[in-house]
């Protein structure tokens, strides 16, 4: 067993880490957040040219044919830095669909998404999904040659910004699950925008008499529904590799914290129960991390039990950063809860994580149903 | 042993219900359903305290001859836990609780008649200058020089975690008269107009994008050595003194069964993938439960503390723990709403808490407070003495160690 | 409301405690436990002379009509002293049978307990119960004017030493539980006898076309379930007594030892990661009493919701007292693990208790089904 | 990154395998299967030890040239998996895997000699007398005195928790033969005969009503210095050199894997009131799987270690909480078990536990180890560094603080 990432991984890592340190601090990120655009044009321009957007695509498209091991090296960055682009989005989500659909809309668009060009989004769950792929609601009827769509999507990330966004609905005559593509300007498609606590724009979506042509159907039945198991595998992973990294800092920063902050005339960091929190912090995360690792490598190397690794995986992730969150929160004291100090813009971030794509409990399900099978 | 009412009060709950029933209104309700901390909406609370004004219902911890009310402690338990059944809204505290007895105990004749009664009719909005940047659990440490200058005091340092400074027109603090000797021996208690020349209000946003703290800086603030309650340097004992009387007072069990309504409704809302009501989801049931034992178990503690009071005794090692029981629960009936809410935790929607609010909403109406409740009440295992600190106190002060 | 004991209750307890302080101490308990008897005899004939047996029975036979707050008073004290003398089963169980049947064989049998003449057990569970008094297989059918008993009873405690048995079986017709009151020499009742690892004695019942005469059937149907839940309702709060007493004795044993006990130059009970622990059993022990107050209150007062508080009561006590117990062992260290210290005692009677008549998840669920009805 | 076994590692495995089917004997079975410790029963340890010693697979840690085996760290791991899997009882430690690698390194040729193969054979039996009563996870501190006797040491003192002394024909002691400076400086590592005159061995009885355990005494009990292992005042160095050499070695998911296994077993085999089997109980289920996910965590731990050192790495922090998680974990799958075996847990019936047992249980075989092995697990948590002292040294060597 290896858990190394290789040496063009390390060069990779090292340049994301070396950008995000030189170009994305906290204030920056805040000043994006309390502006009133979704995120920062000139990052994505800027990691655009860098070819982070090359990273998820086969090299049938031009990409760079990254794994998943590649994406927990990224979103372990992103995590850290609470990036607030939307990587997962429009790479992850969209363009794992388009990438793995084989369409011929995939050469269109997936050329534009690696330029930096675009923004996507996926809008698949709906208010009563809970992270269960398969639960949704909206359904196409045959109109002629097109696909007529009506239904609700719930909490679509990035939608606002999203020039395309790949709609799931069930299709007629007991096809399952029919995955459409559409430009966000068409009509019957009306959304209702809104900021997120954890700085990020998303959108509940309202399917109209959405009418899309054949062409637009990307994939339907069960290649639609392995599809979409294996992008939402990649996007746990995602959250996953976010709250790994979003541990390594609060922990860090609730040790350099408490080592400064005097109480009774003793650094805090003195006090042996603030240390054994802060000792359950650090097994937190490396558990996490451990169970992260497996899990990519699962994914990556189309394990039989690679989704059961993920759910296992996230479950844990969830757990451990939610304890890592609050921990870092305590230790930090009153300063922690105001929108000045980072700490708590990470515990917002992991609570919306640790509950995106299906709460922690879902996912403990999943994969006991999984590990039983 | 005993659980039962005396008929007296059973006709008093009565008494109340039926008040709440007529004078709660929908907005007043809704202030009340939607609190994300121990504050409701402040608009809402200062409508309801001139109801309860008129009622005569509104301070029933002062003396009688003071404008309070003589009830009993059974009766201010109903009181409250009918208030919170019935959704009314919080009261602002820091006047009506906090300042009034330290008032009634230790003010000149003046300042009882020129205060006491701006309090009650809401002329007046107090804040408390307690805590300071840097102090932490750590109360007794505090910095603010209140250096004597003539009949005057000139103050300059800051204060933090002030509550509602933003809505205030006074201000009560702690400040440092004296360096010499234990920290405690120096501080003194003064009142004063918050718009006084040197003294500048921040609003702290809190991570729920709320504004409830401010930070108060004052430079070279005049204050007149009259506006001292109490004497020079008996500030600490002051103080301490509402801790005494507020002693086995608070019961965490009446915001907890709230809590615990909204999450049994929202549970009964809510769908599995399974297709059942969480409610009726045995593993999310089984938690739901394992709680609301956990919260059954302190409401009995808080019982016999009340028991204890009303026989004269003193339920000081119970008391000393129904801060961290009760708060590190309400933590973890969060984590159950979490789930509930799922993914409209996200949608930043602040506006929709307001009382006046009549729009729709995303997700459940029920849980639209969920996710500011959670992030708000991080707090409540930090303020007052970290659960850390609170547990120092119990292993000192009751096991002795 | 009103937690205090009254003054004949207190007079009461202060006896009892002065006796078990006076007369069982650790020493002698273990002489009793490791000797062939399975109790002290000259306990059982002090204490009925004491009149601690008149305690639980009605004055319809004599006894002083104690209620369910004298019973938690009573067994917090054998908590405290671990006290191995089948109280419970001889009395609480059986005797509470018997009382409550109003059977004519209650007025022959009663007299005898009262006076400490006889040992009785109730064998009503099977192994697979589980708690669940209505889940017993063991069934009777009618020979003649006889009944004749088949099946097999676990782990029915005291049953070694009792000269009655109350057994109960399924009727014929459709005719609910029948609980027969059976001499113990009788044939076709055979007992597998075996020492507990809390230093009692019980047996696995097996019964083997046991006939029993018309007379002994003490109660059937609805009247005999609610004889059972009444009966057990007591022997749970009993249970829960006896665990809030042990970690009495458990918290106040760590706080000396600590104090006492040096490693790295200091008290342990300096360390304030210790200091925690035991803060945390302390407030365990209060939050378990003040929910068994409650509950015995309830039943005494017939509270239509006193078996909802009596499970709530035993699961929190289960719950509190085993973390009571391990946190006395892990900061006892190695001399807590051995048999000499009598810190692991009270953990093998705790581990017991919590799993008698129903485990700890078993009372939670009995709680919220009959907390929702 | 990389999960996969090479193929010489897969052959390994079957191999591994196909010898365990054929060498185990149900007894040796039962012995490993209901082990309530880390040891098994003593006859069966050594009935095993000698088919291994036979096999040549005895001491995989030990160079070739001793009688070891030039197993890759990989091949162990297989070797201890399967052995676990397949039921195999556990080595007794304290010659093979603690005592040997010690005299390898530091013994005399004479003394390795002499010692090593009769280590081997099973013709000598050591034990380890490190603790002291009350030194606790305070080790430096001990006090056994050697004073210094013309060639000889005199032995005054006892040593506790001594693992199966009551077997063992030999000891090995970290003895005080200097109280100057700092206390690790004055300690010597010294080796004997158990039987020597003023040397008495009283065993413990642990609260499973098993004895594992000694407590040896020693009083002017006359040791030739020749019995040194390493020089005098040396001994801290060479007892911390076992640290080194099995840093990182231990795996916790093994032995957590075959709690597992039982616990699953179990699962199916009992019923709850609802009549499913506990596995198939939801909230059991549910609970079961947290746990199982946990393991899964604590196993990559585990595997990031062994990686890291076969890469040449220093996995130091990782390693420093396996215990701490490995051992916590155990004791939280203790629980599920305790849960189901039920009112079954009261039955004192140690008989039922040994290997040539062949009669009757009462409830299930599969759960007739449940009690006994909850009851001795909870010293996992104290032996060897208690959790807290555990913490203390992650706090200190990790993190900084």
């Amino acid at each position: 067993m290896n858990f190394e990432y290789s040496e063009d991984q390390l060069v990779f890592k090292d340049s994301v880490t070396k950008y995000l340190q030189d170009q994305y601090d906290f204030e920056k990120r805040q000043a994006t957040v309390t502006s009133d655009k979704a995120f920062d044009q000139t990052v994505w321009a800027q990691t655009a040219e860098l070819g982070w957007l090359y990273m998820p695509f086969s090299d049938l498209y031009g990409g760079f044919g990254g794994s998943a091991v590649d994406t927990i090296l990224f979103f372990e960055e992103f995590g850290k830095h609470l990036v607030v682009e939307p990587y997962l989005e429009t790479l992850v989500l969209a363009g794992g669909v388009l990438g793995r659909a084989e369409h011929s809309l995939s050469e269109e668009y997936i050329p534009r998404l690696m330029a930096g060009e675009l923004q996507a989004a996926v809008a698949h769950f709906e208010a009563h999904s809970r992270g269960d792929l398969s639960r949704i609601s909206s359904s196409a009827v045959k109109q002629g040659d097109s696909y007529v769509l009506n239904g609700k999507k719930a909490v679509a990330y990035n939608a606002p910004e999203a020039q395309i966004l790949i709609v799931s609905a069930l299709l007629p005559d007991n096809r399952g699950v029919g995955l459409f593509l559409v430009e966000s300007n068409t009509t019957g498609l009306e959304l209702q925008s809104y900021p997120t606590v954890d700085g990020r724009v998303a959108a509940d979506i309202t399917l109209q008499d959405l009418e899309v042509a054949p062409i637009n159907l990307l994939a339907e039945g069960d290649k639609a529904m392995s599809i979409l198991e294996a992008t939402y595998n990649e996007a746990l992973l995602g959250l996953t590799a976010e709250m790994v990294g979003a541990m390594d800092v609060l922990l860090q920063a609730t040790v350099d914290y408490t080592k400064e902050r005097k109480q009774f005339g003793t650094a805090i960091s003195k006090f042996q129960v603030l240390q054994h929190h802060m000792t359950d912090m650090f097994m937190a995360a490396e558990l996490a991390r451990s169970l992260m690792y497996a899990a990519a490598i699962k994914v990556r190397d189309g394990a039989a039990d690679a989704s059961a690794f993920v759910a296992a995986a996230k479950a844990k992730a969830d757990k451990c950063a939610k304890q890592v969150a609050h921990s870092a929160v305590q230790l930090h004291g009153g300063i922690a809860t105001t929108e000045d100090l980072n700490v708590g813009h990470y515990l917002k971030r992991i609570t919306v994580a640790a509950n995106m794509f299906g709460s922690t409990q879902y996912h403990l399900q999943r994969y006991q149903k999984l590990s039983k099978a | 042993m005993d659980l039962t009412l005396s008929q007296a009060n059973i006709a008093f709950r009565e008494e109340v219900k039926a008040f709440l029933e007529e004078a709660l209104t929908p907005e007043l309700k809704r202030a009340g359903l939607y609190m994300t901390s121990v504050f409701s909406d402040f608009e809402a609370s200062l409508v309801w305290q001139k109801i309860l004004l008129k009622k005569g219902w509104l301070a029933p911890d002062w003396p009688v001859e003071y404008g309070g009310i003589d009830w009993t402690l059974a009766q201010k338990s109903i009181f409250l836990e009918e208030s919170q059944k019935a959704g009314a809204p919080a009261l602002i505290s820091m006047a009506i609780q906090m300042l009034g007895p330290m008032l009634i105990k230790y003010g000149t004749q003046q300042q009882q008649d020129e205060l006491l009664p701006r309090i009650l009719s809401g002329e007046d909005i107090w804040c408390q200058g307690y805590s300071e940047p840097g102090a932490g659990s750590d109360l007794a440490s505090l910095q603010m020089k209140a250096v004597s200058d003539g009949d005057d005091y000139i103050l300059n340092g800051s204060k933090i975690w002030t509550s509602f400074a933003q809505h205030a027109n006074k201000i009560f603090c702690l400040v440092r008269t004296n360096t010499e000797g234990k920290p405690q021996a120096g501080i003194s208690f003064l009142l004063m107009d918050i718009d006084l020349p040197g003294i500048t209000v921040d609003p702290i946003v809190s991570i729920d994008g709320e504004v409830e703290q401010c930070q108060v800086f004052f430079e070279d603030v005049r204050v007149p050595k009259g506006n001292l309650l109490g004497e020079e340097n008996q500030g600490w004992e002051v103080a301490k003194y509402l801790l005494e009387f507020e002693r086995g007072g608070y019961s965490y069990y009446v915001a907890l069964n709230k809590r615990l309504k909204m999450i049994k409704q929202l549970a009964a809302e809510e769908v599995t993938v399974d297709d059942v009501a969480f409610g009726d989801d045995p593993i999310f049931a089984n938690r739901l439960a394992e709680l609301e034992v956990d919260k059954l178990a302190l409401e009995f503690v808080e019982h016999r503390i009340k028991a204890s009071l009303l026989a004269g005794g003193n339920p000081g090692a119970l008391s000393s723990m129904t801060k961290v029981v009760g708060t590190e629960l309400s933590q973890q009936l969060d984590e159950l709403a979490l789930e509930l809410r799922g993914s409209y935790l996200s949608p930043l929607q602040n506006h929709v808490l307001s009382p006046a609010y009549q729009g729709e909403t995303l997700g459940s109406e029920t849980g639209i407070s969920v996710m500011n409740g959670y992030l708000n009440n991080r707090a409540a295992t930090i303020y007052g003495g970290t659960a850390q600190v609170q547990r120092n106190i119990i292993a000192k002060l009751v096991l002795g160690l």
